[in-house]
């Protein structure tokens, strides 16, 4: 039989199941094939919070959302358009966020009447009519793939029903014309050494894929076009992790320093413990400390001996590592402190994401110790924040805060990756000595940065501590006018970063009255929802800090600039208190702080009430 | 960076260092500031008499303190130093030591920066056997602070912070580091330059982490704590001086030994009663560190007959950094890293 | 608030409990969040069976734990209960402790989060003496994080932070415990629910610290990590059974001992070699600790005989309050304490 | 012979020496005199910071300043009219802050050659004429008493040679007709065991006194009438320290509540330890913990089993309290944290006073995460802000930050003591078990305060944690609209004890342009600088926060009645971004980052500056 192919601009697929139910495999299966064939995507998975909760509950069902587009996308998407859901926990925990007229592609022979009741429905929603709203597939997925794998020589039925996984994704692979050779190549090499399970799972694969193209229950295949408007050159996908651990790892090269990262385990920082570790060959290595203390000490420790300090937690572990970054900042030694951001206050929801660090990055700490502070916005960009963070903490002799968080760090996209040569020198510019005048640990260059004289340079040995220091020399002093000139060169010195930090740019027309002001993991929906906001023919501008401290030199005109500035924040409004403090520029808050990432629909809803002068 | 791949603070690691290296070599143009009579005075002037004898010029020796008297230290050695945080050192020399192996790193503390905030710290890096060289300056008193209770304190002390007299049991550093299954552990005292020497020579032989546990008297708030080791009348019958396969003896004229009873336990006896044969042979290298452990509990208190010398001395493989090469990569290592078969390019 | 003068913890001080307690009392209407197959589950049910025994109403009872798999007990008891952060339990506890000496109090801790992060509290807790009964989980990984290595996590394994093995050397958590002077140190296994119960019961009854070790299996990320001891074919020739006043035998049928050697370390011996007679006779209440310390250094690690039971179990004066009484004084004496005689009055 | 007697409103009289050479006893002792006599008066102690420095070097200087007058006083005084200086090294080191003119009495013994080196002299600062704008007054104290005590009974040299701080007390106390008996008496009793001492050092009092009248070298006497303007009531002399514990203590008896103070050591914060821990007889217990962090934990265990629990602490210890008081805040129970600020970052300078710390205390916590946080102004304020702290921290359920300093923990001042029934009742309001409704553990009452349900009581046995909690129930939660939910709750809880809160009180006519702002220590200064000024005849006002968190309900309208606003800080500006960020108005700062108390006449200067238009 024929079928329609529609022609879709945009798409975004939610394959949802129980943790044993291998969808984060299928997940990123369809990531790679899709990538392959030159959409456009962003794709964020979605873990329990319970390290395994018991099966066919809500609280264990885990999800991966992909969003594929023909041009250039900014999100992990909103809502799902095609709605995968091996059984009824899966269904039931991710409908509210399916919006009316969306596609349920479900696995029916999961609806038994025990799985009906843990997920905790009366009836079968299968049968009540309650997903009448819903363009409903149900798929005897669990039979069909048992049939197509019983051929396989010595494929247990274990190995059948695990693989019904692999059906969905050949399923999907057939509704979006998705390559299938990708696929199977990986299912080859992985399961290599069992080619039983290899071969069921290719036919599980297979049989996915025919059932789209032979059975009469699916007419339409959709069509999304290769991307044409994102720029050339090669791209990878990586999630945010990845890209920081590759920045840390290029800075180290660059600069021509080892460098360590000190970490204690914690949700969802581990993840760059675990990456790190991994690099043999590379001049990169990790400690477990034993807390989040000792974890900042060491990475002290390590940039007291001329290598890249560098630890990473999440909240509760910042709060630790307060002392040692405040003595790292008495000290003037490089330092790169990473914070995944979490839900908090305290334990919070871990697995959840926020952006309620920020104040305390910039005055958490007792005294006056001015830090600079650095957030990445795309997964992409965290590539870029870890070089940047590394380049500025050896230039300036500084520890430099840089923050992440739990969405940024766990969703991906396509990455353009730069060439070796495009990436920035880094000179650690060590103190050499020089005859007849000693070494004076705490001169300063025409950045007010000071000398950094490492161990087992001859003539250069020094002591420095976290007691007040004499200008120049180093000594410990109590002296008051000492005291607040030092004060004052350790603000400058960080002020004055702001010469190197490009200036904010705005994207928008003359006209646009309204600014939407973001900074971190925020960027993609504020970008989508301004974007929306216009085809609506709403003059909106918008524009995103990545330095958070110092800020842009240009920032303050910038925000004189609109009649309004409206700053979306993962919290209750810290980036909006610090402007309105430094600029008295009366910014409006949208805060959202339920530990989810800010959509494009709720940026746009933003924007739109307050378009032609709407009270927001 | 980290060229030699010895343990910077052995000897045979020796590099370049000038032929004739001095105690004034190590002294720095900082004027010391302790209390007169204090005996981190002493002890500041033994270590700096035996630097030269590393054989490790003074660029590859790092001090790294904590905070409190003892802390001072870093200040007044011409090497280079750190005064951390309290209680910190032992975290911020791991990373030194995880990242430097062509160091010789050296831990200066007190009984309140090393047991009572840095406890977690002091123990993991025992554990962990870093190759540093940990000086526990006890005094059992919070010295900088002005005269609060340690976790050394004896029960009953009256200080500051315990008008009524400490309540708590207190540590015992020796007990503590080899429940942290320390590789060298030793005591000694501030007063006696020579016992010292010898101790720090040994810790400095020994390819691990090294505790050393210095009782050190505190003059203003806690005078004579341990004169029951120092004065002329008492040290003979009171210092029990461990010696590695020697019987256990004491005494002006060693006329006490220590001996097991049935059960196994040590107990003081009198050489005459039992004979020599009957004494323990201290052995700091045994498997079992079982012995080690009931000569640090043989006295609760220095006010008696207390051993000093080397507890323990056994070889663990050292802390090393995690895997990963000394030197950063070419650039085409890393463009490779970077550049993977499931990159795709578009034109 | 602090009437009764006693160890809340001990049975006699039970005041007014209903007659007849049930484990059903102490069952929390929370659904139990751990993996399948987690034992965890042994021990909660173990817990909850012993807690009756105790006497004391829930409402006297507290269980305050740290982060992770294991802090999640505090959730599953209906008694009073607070789910603390990383590592602090003993700490919070101690606060508790210090001020309500009318409860028992419960720690439940994990190895990461009592020997990683939580170090220190936990020597000082030992050392104090504070009447808190430990229960220390200890599955030699990090669950809740997903699987990372602990400080009780064996050499050479592989895990999400060690993809090339670990490198540290473990803590002996008896030996650790011992070397902050704990004064009750036990050692039990979550699927042997008896002589859980037997340790629980011991540790209840001591007026002091407790803590217990609890070898317990991580099915999901560290499964069969003592099997050794567990398994049916391998319990009885690995299962060292610790009994106060019995010389120490063990195997299918007591064939083997620990006997000491020439140098005093002990050996495993073949009775049959030796004779009872030459076999160590167990004694956790002996004066020196040397014993215990050198019982919990038989096995580095759970892979072979291993001793179970309690190692050591002295009396000590538990921690109490500092000084101040108990109930807030009357208004005439806090007007006596602002009203000094150094005081005038102007008119 | 007759002596001239002239009046004087207020005198500042500094006594300096070595640390051996008793100071701060005479200091005292002058203080209690002058109290007796009805004078009003303040005082600073000033001790080197290091332990013991070598006798007669700079370092090892140690002052004792008393400031008293016949009306109201506001500081210990920025500059002494008299100088006693027992060594060279005291003079040295203080005559930087003497005005010329001022007087200064000299113990001649001590300029030997060995100390005018020790103190960094050339030549003898008494003869070179570099002394000829100050009143010098030579006198052989340590002669003339030896000679004094000679003829006492078995009282050695050595006990002479101590005694000469007793003989300047007594030429001190002629000098300005402080009662002698008082002195005496306290002598008599302190070393009644000593009899022989006690005779010395009368002996040697009395010469000094004696020496005064007598001798030609002095011939002014002074008097300064006893205050009037004085509140009546009944005085006592306390510092921060004493006055801090007592409101601590009296908390304690209003809510009928056993109080703990867990505490690390930390200077200056051990101060407010060793005070607590010698209260016997009163329900207040004090454990010195392992570290900060333990002594936060063990302070929210006492809280969680229904008493006070109390942490005290300086910048170091704060940071690393942050996370136990973000569990506290997750907790919702009642707890203090005391931080008596010191100079920082990092160790910074322990012994030096600073304001610092505010930011970090209302930000310096991952995760969204309020705190109520309090600052007392003078001595006797620690009094009411330690009672105000407990008792908000009760009614609210929650964590409070009480912020002092170095220099309110150690200076002092006449206190009026309240009567025990002045004192507000605290009502610890324990949960009580209700038949039929099991308690909520999260519900709340009127003031979104939830139930004290504390252990022991039948039938309310609960579990609370760190992680996020449903609303009401308490259970463990991870739903997006319930963190919302209780993120606003925490925040409204916090906000809402502005109710309570005095509202913000202006001193000064309405024809002042310029409102003198300030918080914490520097409320004396301020008011003394602002009258100083209006002296002069300008129009300022001045007003004082002393909840810094939530700020008085009117802080707005105060902020925008005036045309200038002035906040002094000992820091860089801390307050000023709070007000400029919640308020827009373009607060003016003057920031003093030295170490030192800022001073009456660097506020005069400011105001100056200002007045009538001036530029600043
Ligand atoms: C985080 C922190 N807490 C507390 C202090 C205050 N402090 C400085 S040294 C010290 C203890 C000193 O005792 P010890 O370690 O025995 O050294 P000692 O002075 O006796 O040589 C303390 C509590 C600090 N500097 N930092
Ligand atoms: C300050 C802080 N650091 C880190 C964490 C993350 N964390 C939670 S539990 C845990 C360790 C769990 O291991 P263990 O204590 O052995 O308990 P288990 O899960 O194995 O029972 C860690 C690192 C945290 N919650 N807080
Ligand atoms: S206080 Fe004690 S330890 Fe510190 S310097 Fe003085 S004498 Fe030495
Ligand atoms: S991860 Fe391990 S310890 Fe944690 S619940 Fe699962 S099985 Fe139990
Ligand atoms: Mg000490
Ligand atoms: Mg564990």
């Amino acid at each position: 039989m024929t079928k329609t192919v529609e022609e879709r601009e945009r798409v975004v697929v939610r394959f949802a199941g129980d943790s044993g139910d291998g969808m984060q495999l299928a997940g990123t299966r369809f990531t790679d094939a899709t990538a392959a064939l030159g959409n456009d995507l962003a794709t964020l998975p979605n873990f329990p919070a319970e390290i395994r909760a018991p099966a066919g509950t809500l609280a264990g069902v885990s999800a991966f959302q992909i969003h594929f587009a023909s041009r250039d996308i900014l999100t992990p998407g909103d809502a799902p358009n095609v709605l995968v859901a091996m059984n009824p926990a899966a269904l039931r925990a991710n409908l509210p966020e399916l919006p009316k007229g969306a596609a349920i592609v479900a696995n029916e022979d999961a609806f038994t009447k025990r799985n009906i009741e843990k997920a905790g429905y009366d009836s079968n929603p299968l049968e009540d009519g309650s997903l009448t709203a819903y363009r409903l597939h149900r798929i005897p997925m669990t039979t069909l793939t048992t049939r197509a794998v019983e051929g396989v020589e010595g494929a247990s039925t274990r190995d059948a029903g695990r693989a019904k996984n692999l059906f969905a994704l050949g399923l999907l692979s057939w509704m979006y014309g998705r390559p299938t050779d990708v696929t199977e190549q990986w299912i080859e090499q992985k399961f290599g050494s069992k080619p039983a399970v290899a071969q069921a799972n290719v036919q599980a694969f297979k049989a996915g894929w025919s059932f789209g193209e032979t059975t009469e229950l699916l007419d339409v295949q959709y069509h999304v076009a290769r991307a044409t408007d994102v720029p050339p050159g090669t791209y990878r996908n990586v999630n945010g992790t990845k890209a920081l651990s590759l920045g840390l790892v290029a800075a180290s090269v660059r600069s021509g320093l080892p460098l360590l990262l000190a970490s204690y385990p914690i949700t969802p920082a581990s993840e760059l413990l675990h990456e790190l570790s991994r690099h043999k060959g590379f001049a990169v290595s990790t400690i477990q400390a034993e807390d989040e203390i000792a974890a900042a000490g060491m990475a002290l420790g390590a940039a007291f001996g001329g290598q890249i300090g560098v630890t990473a937690t999440s909240g509760p572990g910042m709060d630790l590592k307060a002392e040692t970054v405040g003595l790292a900042v008495a000290l003037e030694l490089p330092m790169v402190v990473v914070d995944v951001q979490r839900a908090g206050p305290s334990t919070g929801m871990p697995t959840k994401t926020e952006q309620s660090d920020l104040l305390m990055a910039i005055f958490g700490r007792h005294g006056e110790s001015p830090v600079p502070v650095i957030a990445p916005s795309t997964p992409g960009g965290c590539f870029d924040a870890g070089f940047e963070a590394v380049r500025i903490a050896i230039r300036y002799r500084t520890p430099v805060i840089l923050l992440s968080d739990t969405f940024l760090a766990s969703s991906s996209e396509p990455w353009r990756i730069p060439e070796v040569g495009e990436l920035a020198e880094i000179d650690p510019a060590f103190a050499a000595p020089e005859r007849d005048n000693p070494l004076l640990p705490y001169a300063r260059d025409e950045r007010l940065a000071r000398p950094w004289a490492i161990p087992g340079t001859p003539g250069l040995q020094h002591r420095i501590g976290g007691l007040e220091k004499e200008a120049d020399t180093g000594n410990v002093s109590y002296d008051a006018a000492n005291h607040a000139r030092m004060t004052e060169l350790r603000a400058a010195k960080v002020a004055g970063i702001s010469r190197e930090v490009p200036p904010l740019t705005v994207d928008g027309g003359p006209e646009a009255k309204l600014l939407v002001l973001g900074w971190g993991s925020s960027e993609g929906a504020i970008r989508a929802g301004v974007r929306r906001a216009r085809e609506q023919g709403v003059e909106v501008a918008c524009a995103h800090i990545r330095h958070l401290n110092p800020l842009p030199a240009n920032t303050g005109d910038v925000l004189s600039f609109f009649d309004r500035v409206l700053v979306p924040e993962m919290n209750t409004g810290q980036l909006a208190l610090l402007l309105r403090g430094r600029f008295l520029v009366d910014v409006e808050s949208f805060c959202k702080v339920q530990g989810q990432p800010i959509f494009a629909a709720e940026v746009e809803r933003e924007i739109l009430a307050r378009a032609d002068g709407g009270k927001g | 960076m980290s060229t030699s791949n010895g343990n910077g603070a052995a000897p045979h690691t020796n590099g370049g260092a000038p032929e004739e290296l001095t105690k004034a070599d190590f002294q720095s143009d900082q004027e010391t500031r302790w209390c007169p009579g204090c005996g981190d005075y002493a002890v500041l002037s033994a270590v700096q008499q035996f630097m030269p004898e590393l054989g490790i010029p003074p660029e590859r020796i790092v001090f790294v303190t904590g905070i409190g008297c003892a802390g001072r230290f870093a200040y007044y050695m011409d090497t280079y130093g750190m005064h951390g945080i309290h209680g910190r050192a032992p975290a911020i020399a791991t990373g030194l030591a995880a990242t430097r192996n062509d160091l010789s790193i050296w831990v200066v503390t007190g009984d309140g920066d090393a047991l009572s905030i840095g406890g977690n710290h002091l123990i993991h890096a025992l554990r962990r056997n870093v190759p540093l060289k940990i000086l526990l300056f006890n005094n059992q008193i919070y010295g900088l602070t002005k005269g609060q209770a340690s976790p050394t304190s004896e029960l009953g002390k009256v200080t500051k912070s315990t008008p009524f007299g400490v309540a708590d049991h207190p540590f015992n550093p020796i007990g503590l580091a080899l429940g942290a299954e320390a590789t060298f552990v030793a005591r000694t005292i501030d007063r006696d330059r020579h016992h010292l020497a010898e101790i720090l020579r040994a810790a400095a032989n020994h390819d691990g982490a090294a505790l050393i546990e210095i009782y050190q008297n505190c003059p203003v708030f806690n005078d004579a704590a341990f004169s029951a080791l120092t004065d002329k009348g008492l040290k003979d019958s009171n210092q029990i001086r461990l010696e590695a396969g020697r019987p256990i003896r004491f005494g002006a004229d060693g006329e006490r030994g220590i001996a097991r009873t049935g059960d196994g336990s040590l107990e003081v006896v009198e050489v005459a009663d039992v004979g020599e044969q009957a004494l323990v042979v201290h052995d700091p290298r045994a498997a079992d560190p079982g012995l080690a452990y009931s000569l640090a509990h043989l006295a609760e208190e220095p006010s008696g007959p207390t051993p000093i010398g080397i507890f323990r001395e056994v070889h663990r493989p050292a802390f090393r950094r995690a895997e990963g090469s000394v030197d950063p990569p070419s650039e085409d290592q890393l463009g490779r890293l970077l550049f993977t078969e499931d990159a795709w390019t578009i034109a």
